[in-house]
């Protein structure tokens, strides 16, 4: 039970997203009211394990942790919230948005709010909608820059990769630590063939965590080209010999992983790629 | 010290019993009581965080837009930078960002009719006195109720100095130094007790802090702050402030970070020996403007840390799926 | 003033989870630090000796936590690995005082 | 405060500062005030002595007196209630007024007293207020003779007719204490008159007064007798009775007090007795020879018959003849004699047969009746006295009673009077007496009205401090009992667990402590109520004392008094100062030092040793030396045959020192007697002991003979001659002073001293350090008359190291008054004097100056002399910084505090002969205070600008007690580093608990716990209170 | 064209391991015969970005051509629930296998049907220059299920959470153990 509870917050610190184990610790503690034990925690858990339950689609979960967070909570915003996101998940999407809606009345700064509405309308199918919406709501919270990366997929998914660059610029000054960031900027960029830029960010990428598979591949995508294509002529360019102990460092290192570690037929199958290349 | 400490033999005295059980012991009670009380009181008292409005809030975060770009533009590579810079400089010229952009024209009035600002003013004060109070409260209390004699020999020596602060109202002046009064004692629970406080609070408090953090950062909340105070807590002209942070914008040079990241990959991966990016350092510090010259050697020590110390264990660890929808 | 170079270590660490470390850190210290003071006291240390008593036991601690929590190698969990050694130290030192002087005071002093 | 201060913000500074100082002035007078209630007769007590009485007078006699008037050889006359024997009052008179008679006159007390100024004065009986005061200008008595001085009462209008000096005879209205004539014999006449008489006249004269008188003859006296007008004082006649008498106590005048009864003078002349009848030429002569037939016990005289005063009124004609008989003269025999009227013949009554011992003789009247009945008073043996009452009518003893009265506490009567008076339809015996202890007895058929006054405390001579044992749980004694335990190798585990099952044991008294902790009856705490006791309860038999342990904070001791009289009295500090226990030491036992030779640990009782000198049959001095169980006054017997209760040196006594060597066997410290063969004995003389002494005596100087009225100082030091244990003292060397000085005053620094710091802070942090040789002392020497330059009396002070007899420091007081007490202490490195200055025309003015010498090891701050260990030898010396205070007050004794570790400041105790003790502290008497105003530095000092002595009520110890005749003050350390106890006596004795720097160890009284554990408690409440409702908001602020 | 039970499989699989997210992958049929008999999960990161795509592609197809296959549609599954559109970013794929393959088509997985007994699949095939939804395609032969019981199966499969063990090319990215190709694992 109380290392449940421990799992929980750990989960809850570190904002993973694991709704079928969030259920699967959380559902007995509620059912079971063990989770009042843990007074003040107890409604995080709540809110937790609703949301996870949402997610899971286990509905009747969700209402009981909501339903116990209004008791406890009456006609709190972040519970409301919650009640929004439950429609969202049975799909009755207008309600939702009349609470939320309601919600900024209420308090317009209200983020989460502001957020759910903007990931409403996306669900809603309205994707452009979606964005100038966001945009909007950026231009307020500028240094909330998981709204940023929802930009950046809005605009991926309508293709516009020069704007989800830009977003993943503002991503990158915010949370300019998290690998993962650099490696999505840098494939935007690689898509919008700007391999040079493309090369440094995989780089960075792999500097930032070492062995980076994805990273890998991406240097070695970038270097073939750029070998491939004439040496360019601008100062900040990588030099030729830079570009090819990258590139040998690349190979080395993916062969070395899939040596490590891999399937035996994945690590044929990718030295076979490279060889190709 | 030296002259005094040569003075004082080791000085054995009997204090009275009762002296321990009802001074020596009940301040430190008190203390930890007043401590903990405080503590309460003073998250009862200060206000709930209030809801900024649009506009104030979108000021702030404008600014600190300007201070991130300055911060961390060094991740962005040129072009995305520039573009930035001119960007806000000239938004923040026209006052695109402030809450009424005509405000710097319109005369200043007295400060005391913003509300926002009054209120803000007595939550400060409303801070400052549960720090100051309680102290001033204990500490008389304490002269009154537990002066005139010795509460307690301090196991280490002191200084003359210290002598007509720790044993006042104690009529010798033969008596070492390290006999202390209650008003000392009272000192050294002061200090001391803070860790204890952080054991007794601590947890449930970290925990707060732990929680407040995570809101933070991953829903950007709390930082709905009230308008831009000026160190004196008055509500500086935002005009000027967006100026300033211009000028500042329009100072920074861009450098970027990723240069010679491949030269870093290799060396992290002893392909190359370290020295290149001293080298490396050297070449631009020389041939690029004075004004980096003075973040270099920091950074190119703080590189060769970095090829350094390595450890994917950790951050694979602990990064896993930063993400929320 | 101008944006400073990249330190890529940063990138090793979650602010929170060194917040958190260094919480603990902090926990442990002052905990240990006043069970320290009480030992003093008890065994009457006086001058130097107390200090030292205290350097020496929380330069133990600090091994303990380096050698059986970090298993030798700190740099994970702190930005500067000598963190270990020094993080709270002197925090830890105010509250040590209070209770060496407390237990001195009770048993060598009071009768 | 904050308010007035507030409030005189505005006014201008003059008001503000008015204002301010009123304030300050009503603080200070209400904290004196509550200082003065609280505090007297709680951490202190008094007693009121009044010395032993060798003279009373009852009130009145036919149905008993309430109070009976006493005189003692303390110049001091008292009433002391008859029934209880508490002192109603009392007149300390001055040193030179010695009390000549008593006599109650009309209810109230006439006394005669003075020799250099000759008082009569009559004292109203219940406040002891003189009525009225007669004193002839410049007339005193004879010296060194209590002789001459006489009073009667004259029958018809019952005035005085006062003899004095042998040659003033004065009838004086006792009313009013006017002179009404006065007849003084012619200058330069051979006769001395010792006896006035108002009797039977002659020839045509009625009021006819005889004045008996003595008139050196070449071998002897002869009588000569004047006869005055009682009316006039004109000389009537004068006879000269031939008559050849040897001593003045060989004459007796008997019989007359009226005009109608004769009046008679018996004197012994070689072997018989002879009576004149006065007013006639009749002398009648009896051979004492023929005595022997009705009194046999004069059988076998072996000295000559001498007379025994019963003290009986006038108009009685009884009196007493007594010997010794017996081969070793230690018996007397005695009988009663009366004078028949008709042939004015003596003839003999009653044979009190013969006596081993002393006995003592008082008569009185049956109450309403003539009859005399005649009390003796003696001891039956070693623990009862007997009473022995004669009637003389019936010539028979009338009553025997047997009264228990210890040799060993009061060995023999030395003085009884006798009151009979009618209880009812019975006759009431009451007698009063004095035994040679100096206690003051009352015996009475009535059991609750027999008391007795411990007189001998009036006669203190020097006080030895006694810890009493501590109680303790054994696993703690045995470590500190013994030091065999701990230097036997117990390992730490066995130390551990000693320890940790006392702890255990420790732990049983635990519930109590936490009730104690938690009852409200604590919290509430008054401060403790004076409870009133009088001297008599201090020595009553029934007394309860708590039992002999030491208290928390070893406040309570015994304190052992050595007096004049022979008798050593211990007494408990503690309970107003019960006699715990009293021992007196035969005759001719001069007590010349007591020392606590082992103080009291937990297994072993303390120790005294006292050291007397006798004189024994051969007129040799020996010195003796005892050893007391200091709990009990018994002898302390130890098994061991080495540790004799008791020794003896066939010598006289010159010093003893107790050495810092300890007796492995018995842990009692070593004493070395110095005896007038100048060698060497140790106390005690076993070899191992010896051995110690030889080994230690290397460096061990001291001074001898440094008595008041030497002219010279010399110093000390033991030779050890190898062959016997047999040691000598050598002089090492001798400091004669100028011509015509001599002792007058002489310091050592206390037998118990603990430096606190080695120097003194100045304002700027720099350090003075104190000059610390632990081997000077200060002697005083007076130049009574110059005879060089100005006559004026001079006094000089010198600093001698006793080590090597350099002088240290000397310096000089010009014209100082004689016979005017000059006082000195010293302790650490102050030195402190006062003496009387006549004042010289231009420094200083007329009165008592205190000096106050600091030493120091160099006038320069932060340095000292190279070697830590201070040698005298390396002759350094000191540097001196002195000041001179104008002294209010006229010092009879001077003391200074002294307290366990010395922290504490000092204060110098002066006994005041306004019969008060004063501490003034030691900063009021600092060298250091600056003159003009005080430098920064002086304030960073604390240093008070210069001033005379304020009189702070504060100031005196003694509050407004009358502590009579104070000669000494001595003081003892106590647990507490605060505090000092504080001994002063002379007549009185005066016992209290003084902190110069305040109880700062000491949870005051007042200290209200109640308040306290309501805040605690309080702040818990909040505590509960708050908590849920910071939770709440927590939470709110999290979800809203 | 008819799905054997694997290739119906695996895709469901890769929708129903990542609820939340778009997925897709490619499916493979038998050199020379119509019989789509294998699928390769790609993303469930994001999948409209070139360099991964272009790996994967490369891979999948050396290993086809290792295996007898070729690579003949294209599937994914949308975030939304309700989303049966074929994204923009499948439809360029889909061209590209359409350059090789020319009766390559797309199937878009019908989200609300994997727990249901229906089939789940929207398939697309290009007619007149754009992608069509072709509701009616395995009403008519054009499009057969190899096995009737696949869709029952699937819903079995799926409730025994066997969707863990399935691994695309995002995991394999992450952990180059996970055999995105074969997914042995996954047993028809």
């Amino acid at each position: 039970m109380v290392n449940a509870a421990k799992l929980l917050q750990d989960l809850r610190a570190s904002a993973e997203r694991k709704p079928d184990v969030v259920v699967r610790l959380g559902k007995p503690l509620i059912d079971s009211g063990a989770v009042m034990k843990l007074d003040a925690d107890a409604w995080l858990v709540y809110e937790q394990v609703a949301i996870a339950a949402l997610d899971v689609g286990d509905d009747v979960l969700a209402h009981k942790c909501i339903q116990a967070l209004e008791a406890k909570f009456p006609g709190s915003a972040r519970v409301n919230r919650l009640n929004g996101m439950k429609f969202e998940a049975v799909g009755k999407l207008t309600e939702a948005a009349a609470i939320y809606k309601a919600i900024l009345e209420e308090d317009e700064t209200n983020v989460l709010a502001a957020k759910r509405q903007v990931m409403l309308l996306r669900a809603m199918g309205l994707p452009t909608d979606a964005i100038s919406a966001l945009v909007k709501y950026l231009d307020i919270n500028y240094t909330d820059f998981e709204g940023w990366l929802q930009l950046a997929d809005l605009y991926l998914e309508e293709l516009m990769y020069g704007q989800a660059a830009f977003c993943m610029e503002e991503v990158l000054m915010l949370q300019s630590q998290n690998h993962i960031f650099h490696l999505k900027y840098a494939e935007i960029l690689y898509t919008q063939e700007n391999y040079q830029l493309a090369l440094k960010q995989f780089c960075r990428v792999i500097e930032l965590c070492k062995d980076h598979v994805r990273g890998l591949y991406g240097i070695k995508l970038c270097t073939s080209r750029l070998l491939k294509s004439a040496p360019s002529k601008d100062a900040t360019a990588t030099s030729q010999e830079d570009l090819k102990a990258i590139d040998l460092l690349a190979t080395e290192r993916l062969i070395a992983v899939y040596s490590a570690n891999g399937a035996a037929s994945t690590k044929s199958i990718s030295t076979k790629w490279i060889e190709c290349l | 010290m030296g002259a005094w400490t040569v003075l004082q033999e080791r000085q054995a005295m009997l204090l009275d019993p009762a002296i321990r059980d009802w001074v020596l012991i009940p301040i430190m009670i008190v203390m930890v009581l007043v401590g903990i009380v405080r503590h309460q009181v003073t998250v009862l008292l200060n206000g709930t965080p209030k809801k900024a409005d649009l506009k104030s809030a979108r000021e702030t975060k404008a600014l600190q837009r300007g201070g991130i770009l300055r911060a961390h533009g060094t991740h962005l590579p040129e072009h995305a930078f520039e573009a930035r810079k001119t960007f806000l400089s000239d938004a923040f010229e026209k006052g695109t960002y402030e809450k009424d952009p005509n405000a710097s024209s319109k005369p200043k009035g007295n400060v005391m009719q913003d509300p926002a600002y009054v209120e803000t003013m007595m939550d400060g004060m409303k801070k400052n006195m549960m720090n100051i109070i309680p102290q001033t409260v204990i500490m008389a209390w304490i002269n009154f109720f537990f002066s005139g004699f010795v509460l307690i020999k301090l196991p280490f020596p002191l200084t003359i100095r210290f002598k007509s602060m720790l044993q006042r109202g104690i009529e010798t002046s033969d008596m070492d130094v390290s006999w202390v009064s209650s008003l000392s004692w009272y000192f050294l629970n002061l200090f001391g007790l803070q860790s204890v406080f952080t054991l007794i609070l601590g947890s449930g408090h970290a925990a707060d802090a732990m929680r407040d953090m995570q809101a933070m950062s991953t829903m950007g909340m709390g930082a709905a702050a009230g308008p831009q105070m000026g160190p004196t807590g008055q509500p500086a002209d935002m005009h000027k402030i967006f100026l300033s942070e211009k000028e500042n914008l329009d100072l920074t040079e861009h450098e970027w970070g990723l240069e010679n990241v491949e030269m870093r990959v290799l060396v992290k991966y002893g392909k190359l020996p370290r020295s290149v990016l001293v080298d490396y350092k050297k070449a631009k510090s020389l041939g690029s403007a004075s004004s980096q010259s003075a973040s270099s050697p920091s950074s190119a020590s703080a590189q060769i840390a970095a090829a350094a110390s390595s450890s994917p264990a950790v951050t694979a660890g602990k990064k896993k799926g930063r993400r929320q929808v | 003033m101008s944006g400073q170079q990249i330190n890529p270590d940063d990138a090793l660490y979650v602010d929170m989870y060194i917040a958190k470390n260094s919480q603990t850190m902090t926990f442990i210290r002052s905990s240990y630090s006043a069970i320290l003071g009480l030992a003093a006291g008890t065994l009457g240390l006086t001058n130097w000796s107390g200090f030292i008593f205290y350097f020496l036991g929380s330069a133990f601690l600090s091994l303990l936590i380096f050698l059986v929590k970090a298993k030798g190698n700190p740099s994970p969990y702190f930005r500067q690995p000598l963190d270990v050694f020094t993080e709270g130290v002197l925090g830890g030192m105010l509250s040590y005082i209070l209770f060496w002087t407390l237990l001195y005071g009770i048993i060598h002093v009071y009768d | 405060m904050a308010t007035s201060s507030r409030r005189t913000a505005a006014v201008s500074s003059l008001s503000w500062r008015a204002c301010i100082s009123v304030l300050l002035l009503a603080l200070l007078a209400s904290t004196v005030l509550a200082l003065e209630e609280a505090q007297k007769g709680v951490i202190d007590w008094h007693h009121k002595w009044i010395g032993t009485p060798h003279l009373t007078a009852p009130q009145r006699t036919v149905r008993g007196s309430n109070t009976v008037f006493v005189a003692t050889d303390k110049n001091t006359v008292a009433a002391l209630r008859a029934k209880s024997g508490e002192l109603v009052w009392r007149q300390v008179l001055s040193k030179d007024e010695t009390v000549h008679d008593i006599r109650a006159v009309g209810g109230n007390l006439l006394t005669l007293s003075g020799t250099s100024q000759f008082h009569a004065r009559l004292l109203d009986a219940k406040t002891g207020q003189p009525l009225w005061d007669f004193s002839p200008a410049g007339e005193g008595s004879i010296p060194e003779l209590n002789f001459g001085q006489a009073v009667t009462v004259t029958s018809e209008d019952s005035n005085l007719i006062i003899l004095n000096q042998g040659r003033h005879v004065r009838k004086i209205g006792s009313k009013s204490g006017m002179e009404s004539w006065h007849w003084k014999a012619e200058e330069g006449s051979a006769t001395t008159y010792f006896s006035v008489l108002e009797a039977k006249g002659f020839g045509n004269h009625e009021h006819v007064v005889y004045v008996m008188g003595l008139t050196r003859g070449v071998a002897a006296f002869q009588l000569e007798i004047v006869a005055l007008d009682s009316q006039n004082g004109n000389v009537i006649k004068s006879f000269n009775a031939r008559s050849s008498i040897s001593t003045f106590e060989d004459v007796l005048t008997l019989g007359g007090g009226s005009n109608g009864k004769n009046g008679y003078i018996a004197w012994l002349e070689n072997d018989n007795l002879k009576v004149l009848t006065l007013g006639t030429d009749k002398i009648t002569q009896t051979s004492l020879k023929s005595f022997q037939a009705e009194i046999s016990s004069f059988g076998d005289l072996v000295s000559k018959l001498d007379f025994v005063s019963l003290r009986l009124p006038e108009g009685h004609t009884e009196f007493l003849l007594s010997g010794t008989v017996g081969e070793y003269h230690d018996a007397r025999s005695s009988g009663l004699f009366d004078i028949d009227e008709k042939t004015g013949r003596a003839e003999a009554l009653f044979d009190f047969g013969e006596r081993t011992g002393f006995s003592t003789y008082s008569a009185t009247t049956k109450p309403g009746t003539d009859e005399v009945v005649v009390l003796r008073a003696f001891r039956g043996d070693s623990d009862i006295g007997v009473l022995e009452l004669v009637d003389v009518n019936t010539r028979e003893t009338t009553l025997q009673q047997q009264i228990p009265l210890e040799y060993e506490t009061f060995a023999h009567f030395t003085f009884a009077s006798l009151e009979l008076f009618s209880k009812g339809q019975g006759v009431q015996t009451r007698v009063y007496f004095s035994t040679s202890d100096g206690s003051f007895h009352a015996y009475s058929d009535i059991e609750s009205e027999r008391w007795y006054r411990e007189e001998s405390l009036a006669y203190i001579k020097d006080v030895e401090f006694v810890d009493l044992p501590e109680r303790k749980l054994w696993t703690q004694d045995v470590n500190e009992a013994g030091h065999q335990k701990s230097s036997r190798n117990v390992t730490i585990v066995e130390r551990y667990l000693e320890r940790l099952s006392s702890h255990v044991l420790q732990l049983k008294s635990l519930p109590a402590f936490l009730i104690s902790y938690a009852n409200p009856s604590s919290l509430f705490t008054k401060a403790p109520v004076a409870v009133d006791y009088s001297e008599v309860q201090i020595g009553a038999a029934n007394r309860t004392i708590p039992s002999l342990y030491r208290d928390q904070f070893g406040l309570r001791k015994i304190l052992v008094f050595s007096t004049d009289k022979g008798k050593m009295v211990a007494v408990d500090s503690g309970s107003k100062g019960q006699i715990v226990w009293s021992r007196y030491f035969g005759y001719g036992h001069d007590i010349k030092d007591v020392v606590v030779v082992r103080q009291a640990n937990v297994r072993l009782p303390p120790v005294l040793a006292v050291i007397a000198e006798t004189v024994d049959g051969g007129k040799n001095r020996v010195t003796r030396m005892y050893r007391l169980n200091a709990l009990t006054g018994e002898d302390f017997r130890s098994n061991n045959f080495f540790f004799p209760s008791s020794a003896w040196i066939p010598a006289g006594y010159v010093a003893t020192f107790k050495v810092p060597i300890e007796d492995p066997d018995e842990k009692t410290h070593v004493l070395v007697l110095v005896d007038d063969r100048m060698h060497i004995t140790t106390f005690p003389s076993t070899d191992p002991v010896q051995q110690a002494f030889k080994a230690f005596s290397d460096d061990f100087y001291f001074l001898l003979k440094n008595k008041i009225g030497a002219k010279q100082l010399k110093g000390f030091k033991p030779i050890v001659t190898a062959d016997t244990d047999r040691m000598d003292v050598e002089p090492t060397w001798t400091l004669p002073f100028p011509e015509g000085e001599e002792i007058v005053a002489f310091a050592e620094r206390p037998s118990y001293e603990v430096m606190a710091s080695l120097g003194r802070v100045l304002g700027d942090r720099g350090v003075l350090y104190k000059y610390q040789n632990p081997n000077y002392a200060t002697v005083i020497t007076v130049n009574k008359k110059p005879s060089h330059g100005g006559a004026a009396p001079y006094l000089t002070v010198y600093l001698v190291d006793v080590v090597t007899g350099t002088i240290l420091h000397q310096a000089t007081h010009e014209n100082v008054g004689l016979n005017r007490p000059i006082l000195a202490t010293q302790y650490e490195n102050n030195v402190v004097y006062t003496f009387w200055s006549e004042g010289d025309s231009s420094t200083s003015s007329k009165g008592y100056q205190a000096i106050s010498l600091e030493l120091y090891e160099s006038r320069v701050r932060n340095q000292r002399n190279k070697d830590e260990s201070f040698t005298s030898f390396a002759g350094e010396l000191p540097h001196i910084i002195s000041q001179a205070f104008p002294f209010p007050y006229t010092p009879t004794a001077i003391g200074v505090t002294s307290t366990k570790a010395g922290i504490s400041a000092k204060d110098i105790l002066f006994g005041l002969s306004r019969q008060s003790v004063m501490s003034v502290n030691k900063r009021y008497l600092d060298p250091r205070r600056p003159i003009g105003p005080p430098s920064a530095s002086d304030k960073e000092e604390m240093l008070m600008p210069y001033s005379a002595l304020s009189d702070d009520p504060r100031m005196f110890l003694s509050y407004d007690l009358e502590v009579a005749g104070v000669k000494k003050i001595v003081t003892a350390p106590t647990m507490l580093e605060s505090t000092t106890i504080v001994v002063a006596y002379g007549q009185d004795l005066f016992v209290t608990r003084h902190a110069p720097s305040k109880t700062f160890d000491l949870l005051n009284e007042d200290f209200s716990k109640s308040q306290l554990m309501l805040t605690m408690v309080v702040l818990t409440a909040v505590m509960f209170v708050t908590g849920p409702m910071m939770q709440k908001k927590m939470l709110k602020e999290l979800w809203y | 064209m008819t799905i054997a039970h694997k290739a119906y499989l695996k895709p469901l699989l890769h929708a129903a391991k990542y609820p939340t997210v778009a997925v897709n992958g490619v499916l493979l049929a038998e050199q020379g015969s119509n019989k789509v008999v294998d699928a390769v999960p790609f993303f469930h990161f994001w999948n409209s970005l070139t360099p991964m795509l272009e790996v994967a592609m490369t891979q999948v197809d050396l290993y086809s051509k290792a295996n007898g296959l070729r690579i003949i549609g294209y599937y994914e599954a949308n975030e939304r629930v309700d989303n049966e559109a074929l994204s923009l970013v499948g439809q360029k794929i889909a061209d590209q296998i359409l350059k090789v393959e020319p009766e390559a088509f797309a199937l878009v997985v019908k989200n609300e049907n994997i727990s249901s007994e229906e089939i789940a699949y929207i398939p697309y095939q290009y007619k007149e220059g754009q992608w069509r939804a072709n509701k009616s395609a395995f009403s008519s032969p054009a499009f057969a299920l190899e096995n009737g019981s696949s869709p029952s199966l699937v819903v079995k499969s799926i409730r025994e959470g066997l969707f863990d063990k399935l691994s695309d090319f995002d995991n394999h990215l992450e952990n180059v153990q996970a055999d995105w190709l074969a997914n042995k694992d996954i047993v028809a």
